[in-house]
């Protein structure tokens, strides 16, 4: 028979002593971090922390928010993360979970399923979205009245597989998300690669579309961060182009052709790329300042264009961002 | 002329001209071997086991079916049945019978319904409903008002109360105001009580036990245990209320 | 039986690994260990080792099984084929008895997670073990708790999981392979906060007097092990927290400062 | 396996306000089994157990075979307990449910593990022949708690079973016809019996769930033990969380049980055994 040793290398001790004893130890560093109780929202470095089945205050004079539910009389919360305290109400935003959505949020999604009259899109949301075939624009113009055939043409705009970004109109009973793309922004994408990134690192900003100028690639590199957390990097194109301006082809707005795009292009478009995965992995929320800023110190230091070596990487987050993730 | 018949007996109909109306559990035989009787028509066998029951209508037509028993509903016009909501869709909800098939029901089915103002019901709900349309190749619909008055007349939401599933058959009897248990039940424990057509009855009273007492007394006369005459009824009454 | 062929508890009180009664085998709880799942988690407790990756609240593969008004709960377990050594007994027959071990996870987990919140959607949970030596069932459900916290579905509280076994009149905590083969050995889980059983599990004869000692017990031990895993939880909840911060240090600070390494 | 419809809402609103006055929907009183029947076939070894409209048929056959090599003197005891469609339009024939598996696991802890047959007894030869015990159990009707049903079924089963005698001479083995010898009884160490309870929110909880109870409840718990005060298997799967005090309280409950419902399978037992002539002239 085999004799067991720890030889894992366990990261938390192992216990020694019998369990009454580690009962005892135990108390005594949880009394050390014990939080006192009305002190919400500390400082960044003690923010406080809940887990799941922890009581954050009694319901009598607080409001519960989500993230938490209550139980007889306290608000427990039901999720991991940092307690957020608006006057009277109290809840937990948790620090990873699946995208949760508003109305007038940006998202990117793939089309699932041509259903009569709608698209099923998946959006990183907890059920499939739906796109009506009410709240597309159809080639040729914004004003163009919907005819009987559209509804048998849906599979030339938008088939099976399509990535598509919209902005989330309404919700339905149950929760799925109705979406719409009835700006010329919105619609099909094409010429660039999908990311998928935690969707808490995404903050609302005022526009998502962000362009990075042309020394990052021939034409600029353009970005487009959805709330969902998927994130869409692409060739660049002319500001008015994508805005509907002149030289935008209202008829090609569901064409499926990607245009020929330079190896410096694309070059551009996988260093931007690489740059996002980095910051995403080590949890660092995507700014366009800080995606451009980093871009600029790749330029600056004459690093190759492409894949990141690990050590640049941890020179650039230490200068840009001053996190050191050496450890 | 009420004799049992075993599926596939032969039914001797009086050659009266009247015309003859078949019901459920007659059917005309295929079998090419001509019968004695009359070598024109083709002979009418029984498809079910159960009684030859016949009914004299008021326009001088006849009716004949088979009144066999069996726990499996098949809907049927104007029946009226307990059904429980299994799901809501935009314009209406689905509804299980305990049939083959589940039946809708419009949004709109109910006393009173208009386009704004429909009553909102959640999935689970028993409703007491009229069946409108039922054949064999279509969904059965049913609706929550008679549509000659306009009036709910008892249908729609059924709240609180409780439900036994009995046979088809015991369900016709409770129907029928002849049949003795309910009056015997009546007149010990007030109730009420939505009976359907399709095995499933209804009844709510006051008191936990009063609707536990009705309910064994229900499945008593069902399983044959108890007796339809008011003296058994009362005595199991009596006992299941101690 | 067979007399054992290992001595279970020798007279200096120690179990074959070394381990006093009540001692626990060393844990190692990480969080965060599949990069697609939406939240994951791997156990370790002793040479037992079980992977926990969480999928969902997503559209349930059959529409059939969804259910209007809560999420459905899938739950697979898979063992690696030489998680239990090379050779030696054949650990787990067939695929019945994962079939009962993810029936229990899923049974144990549905009234934890809140799962109207999450009406119309499926959550799958995968299973893996990949060395197996005794207490399979425990590992893998405090691998699950963990691997729910890291995908912030909200669940009532931790559940953690403990064996305990019976060698004559003394009990023993979390046991091994062996000690699971030999004695009678039962299995809980628990609610830390309320205190309440959410899944008990015995195979082999007990008295009922030494029943109720076991019970109580185990209670005691899964308090330690959520205070072991809400440790973790924290530390790791706070390096994520720091680093959502930093952009405010940037915007701050926004003159080029040197960071020595 | 098409899924059952849910019963209406007012159902379960309806039982527990009975509930909450400790009745339930048959009269009984929360912790009262239902009215336990046998029918024994005529055959050793082939019994119906009924309780209520849940009724499981068990019969055993035996085998000589030969045994395992690193088990010389062991015999076997297979239990195969597949539910088909005839207990309820739930169950399927091919993939086995959830709930089938759980039954199929705990009857096999509850009889096999717990070494209620002694083994070592079924030991002809060592080495060469040993018996082989065939348990097959068929699920007639489900109308709730089919495992308790069944493990009864079991138990009687094996109880009632006899198998011919024996006789070994140097290796040669002779088996006397139920003519010649009078068929031996098996070797049973103690009498397992499965006991279910179902939970409802903050109600005590009751025993032997029907099938509405069952569909409607919080959670259920099974415990199976012998009149020796020992728990052989117990199995909480999820379900409303439980104090230690709440299981200890139900375990206490099972043991009265437990020693009622063996003295009704003897007394059964007994009433079969006088109406049967084994003895031989």
């Amino acid at each position: 028979m085999f004799s067991v040793k720890t030889i894992l290398p366990t990261s938390t001790q192992s216990f020694s002593d019998d369990i009454l004893s580690t009962h005892r130890r135990h108390q005594a560093e949880l009394d050390a971090m014990d939080l006192d109780e009305d002190e919400f929202g500390a400082g960044p470095s003690k923010r406080n922390i809940v887990t799941p089945g922890e009581v954050i205050t009694s319901s009598k004079e607080y409001m519960r928010g989500h993230g938490t539910y209550v139980e007889d009389v306290n608000v427990v919360s039901s999720v991991t993360g940092t307690i957020e305290r608006v006057n009277k109400l109290i809840s937990v935003k948790a620090i990873r979970s699946k995208y949760v959505p508003e109305v007038g949020d940006l998202v990117i999604g793939r089309i699932v399923e041509v259903g009569p009259q709608r698209w099923r899109v998946e959006a990183n949301g907890r059920q499939d979205a739906v796109l009506m075939l009410s709240s597309v624009n159809l080639p040729g113009g914004v004003q163009r009245r919907k005819i009987e055939s559209d509804a048998l043409k849906m599979r030339e705009f938008l088939a099976e597989g399509d990535l598509l970004v919209a902005e989330v109109q309404a919700f339905f009973g149950d929760g799925a998300m109705s979406l719409h793309t009835r700006s010329l922004k919105y619609g099909k994408l094409r010429n660039g690669q999908l990311l998928s990134v935690p969707p808490q690192l995404i903050r609302r900003l005022k526009s998502h579309f962000h362009h990075i100028p042309p020394p990052c690639g021939p034409t600029g590199v353009d970005v487009i961060l959805g709330l969902n957390g998927y994130v869409w990097v692409s060739n660049g194109t002319s500001q008015e182009k994508r805005e509907g301006g002149e030289g935008f082809d209202s008829e090609g707005v569901y064409s499926d052709k990607n245009d020929d795009i330079p190896p410096e292009g694309r070059q551009a478009t996988s260093t931007i790329t690489n740059l996002i995965k980095i910051l995403a992995d080590e949890g660092i929320p995507l700014t366009d300042t800080l995606i451009e800023e980093s871009f600029n110190w790749i330029n600056q230091n004459q690093l190759p264009l492409g894949s990141i070596a690990h050590n640049d990487a941890e020179r650039m987050l230490a200068e840009i961002v001053g996190i050191d993730i050496t450890a | 002329m009420a004799s049992v018949v075993l599926p596939g007996d032969s039914i001797p109909l009086p050659s009266s001209s009247k015309p003859v109306i078949l019901g459920p559990g007659l059917a005309a035989s295929s079998s090419r071997i001509r019968t004695p009787i009359s070598d024109d028509a083709p002979a009418i066998i029984s498809t079910r086991l159960g009684l030859l029951s016949s009914f004299k209508g008021k326009e001088k037509s006849e009716q004949y079916w088979v009144e066999g028993n069996s726990k499996r509903y098949i809907p049927a016009q104007k029946d009226m049945v307990l059904g429980t909501i299994i799901a809501r869709h935009a314009e209406g909800y689905r509804v299980d019978l305990g049939s083959s098939q589940m039946a809708s029901l419009e949004g709109l089915a109910f006393e009173g319904a208009t386009k704004r103002s429909k009553p909102n019901l959640k999935v689970g709900t028993l409703v007491y409903a009229r069946v409108s349309l039922a054949n064999r190749d279509m969904e059965p619909e049913i609706e929550c008002f008679d549509p000659n008055t306009g009036k709910a007349e008892g249908f729609g939401e059924l709240k609180g109360g409780l439900m036994v599933s009995c046979s088809l058959q015991l369900c016709r009897h409770l129907l029928n105001s002849k049949f003795p248990v309910l009056p015997a039940l009546a007149s010990t424990i007030p109730f009420e009580i939505a009976v359907g057509l399709n095995g499933r009855v209804w009844l709510k009273t006051e008191t936990v036990s009063e609707s536990i007492a009705l309910k064994r007394v229900i499945e008593g006369v069902d399983s044959g245990e108890i007796k339809p005459e008011k003296s058994d009824i009362d005595m199991a009454v009596k006992q299941f209320l101690a | 039986m067979s007399s054992s062929r290992i001595e279970i508890l020798n007279d200096g009180g120690l179990r074959h690994d070394a381990r006093r009664p009540y001692e626990l085998r060393s844990t190692s709880f990480q969080l965060n260990t599949h990069p697609t799942a939406e939240g994951s988690s791997t156990v370790t407790q002793g040479l037992t080792t079980v992977q926990v990756s969480i999928f969902g609240p997503r559209e349930p593969r059959q529409r059939s099984q969804a259910s209007h008004d809560k999420a459905i709960i899938n739950v697979e377990v898979g063992v690696v084929p030489w998680a239990q050594g090379g050779g030696g007994i054949k650990r787990v027959r067939g695929d019945k008895r994962l079939q009962e071990i993810g029936a229990s996870i899923r049974q144990t987990f549905e009234p934890v997670i809140m799962t109207h919140l999450y009406p119309r959607s499926e959550i799958t949970i995968n299973v893996q073990v990949l060395s197996a030596d005794g207490g399979i069932l425990p590992t893998s459900i405090n691998a699950t708790t963990l691997a729910l916290i890291s995908s912030g579905i909200s669940i009532l509280d931790y559940i953690t999981s403990i064996s305990i076994g019976l060698y004559l009149k003394q009990p023993l905590l979390d046991l091994s392979f062996l000690e699971e083969q030999d004695l009678p050995n039962l299995i809980i889980s628990c609610l830390t906060n309320s205190n309440k059983i959410t899944l008990a599990q015995m195979e082999t004869r007990l008295h009922i007097d030494r029943f109720e000692e076991m019970l109580n017990l185990g209670l005691e031990a899964c308090k330690v092990l959520k205070i072991e895993m809400e440790l973790i939880v924290k530390e790791q909840t706070e390096k994520i927290v720091e680093r959502m911060n930093v952009k405010s240090i940037i915007s701050s600070n926004a003159s080029g400062m040197n960071i020595d390494e | 396996m098409v899924r059952e419809v849910d019963p209406p809402s007012i159902q379960k609103d309806f039982l527990l306000a009975a509930l909450a006055e400790g009745k339930r929907l048959d009269g009984r009183i929360p912790l009262e089994q239902r009215k336990i029947e046998f029918i024994f076939g005529d055959e050793l070894g082939n019994v119906e157990c009924r309780i209520g409209k849940t009724a499981v048929l068990a019969q055993v056959s035996a085998s000589i075979v030969k045994p395992r090599d690193d088990r010389p003197y062991e015999g076997f005891l297979m239990i195969n307990s597949e539910i088909g469609p005839m207990a309820s339009s739930i169950y399927e024939n091919g993939r086995s449910s959830d709930s089938e598996v759980l039954i199929t696991r705990l009857l096999e802890k509850s009889i096999r593990r717990t070494e209620a047959i002694d083994r070592e007894a079924l030991c002809i030869l060592a080495g060469e022949k040993v018996w082989q015990l065939r348990l097959t159990l068929h699920f007639l009707s489900d109308s709730g708690n089919l495992l308790d049903c069944a493990s009864m079924a079991s138990m009687i089963a094996l109880k009632h079973f006899r198998k011919p005698d024996v006789e070994v001479i140097g290796d040669e083995v002779i088996i006397h016809s139920p003519e010649e010898r009078a068929p031996v009884p098996l070797a049973i160490h103690h009498t397992p019996l499965c006991l279910t309870f179902a939970y409802f929110e903050n109600l005590p909880p009751i025993l032997d769930p029907t099938h509405l109870e069952s569909t409607l409840c919080a959670g259920t718990l099974t415990v199976t033990m012998n009149a020796q005060r020992e728990i052989c298997v117990l199995s909480k799967a999820g379900g409303t969380p439980l104090s230690a005090e709440d299981i200890m309280g139900v375990v206490r409950v099972g043991v009265d049980q437990v020693r009622e419902m063996v003295k009704i399978m003897d007394q059964a037992l007994e009433k079969d055994r006088e109406s049967r002539v084994i003895e031989v002239q």
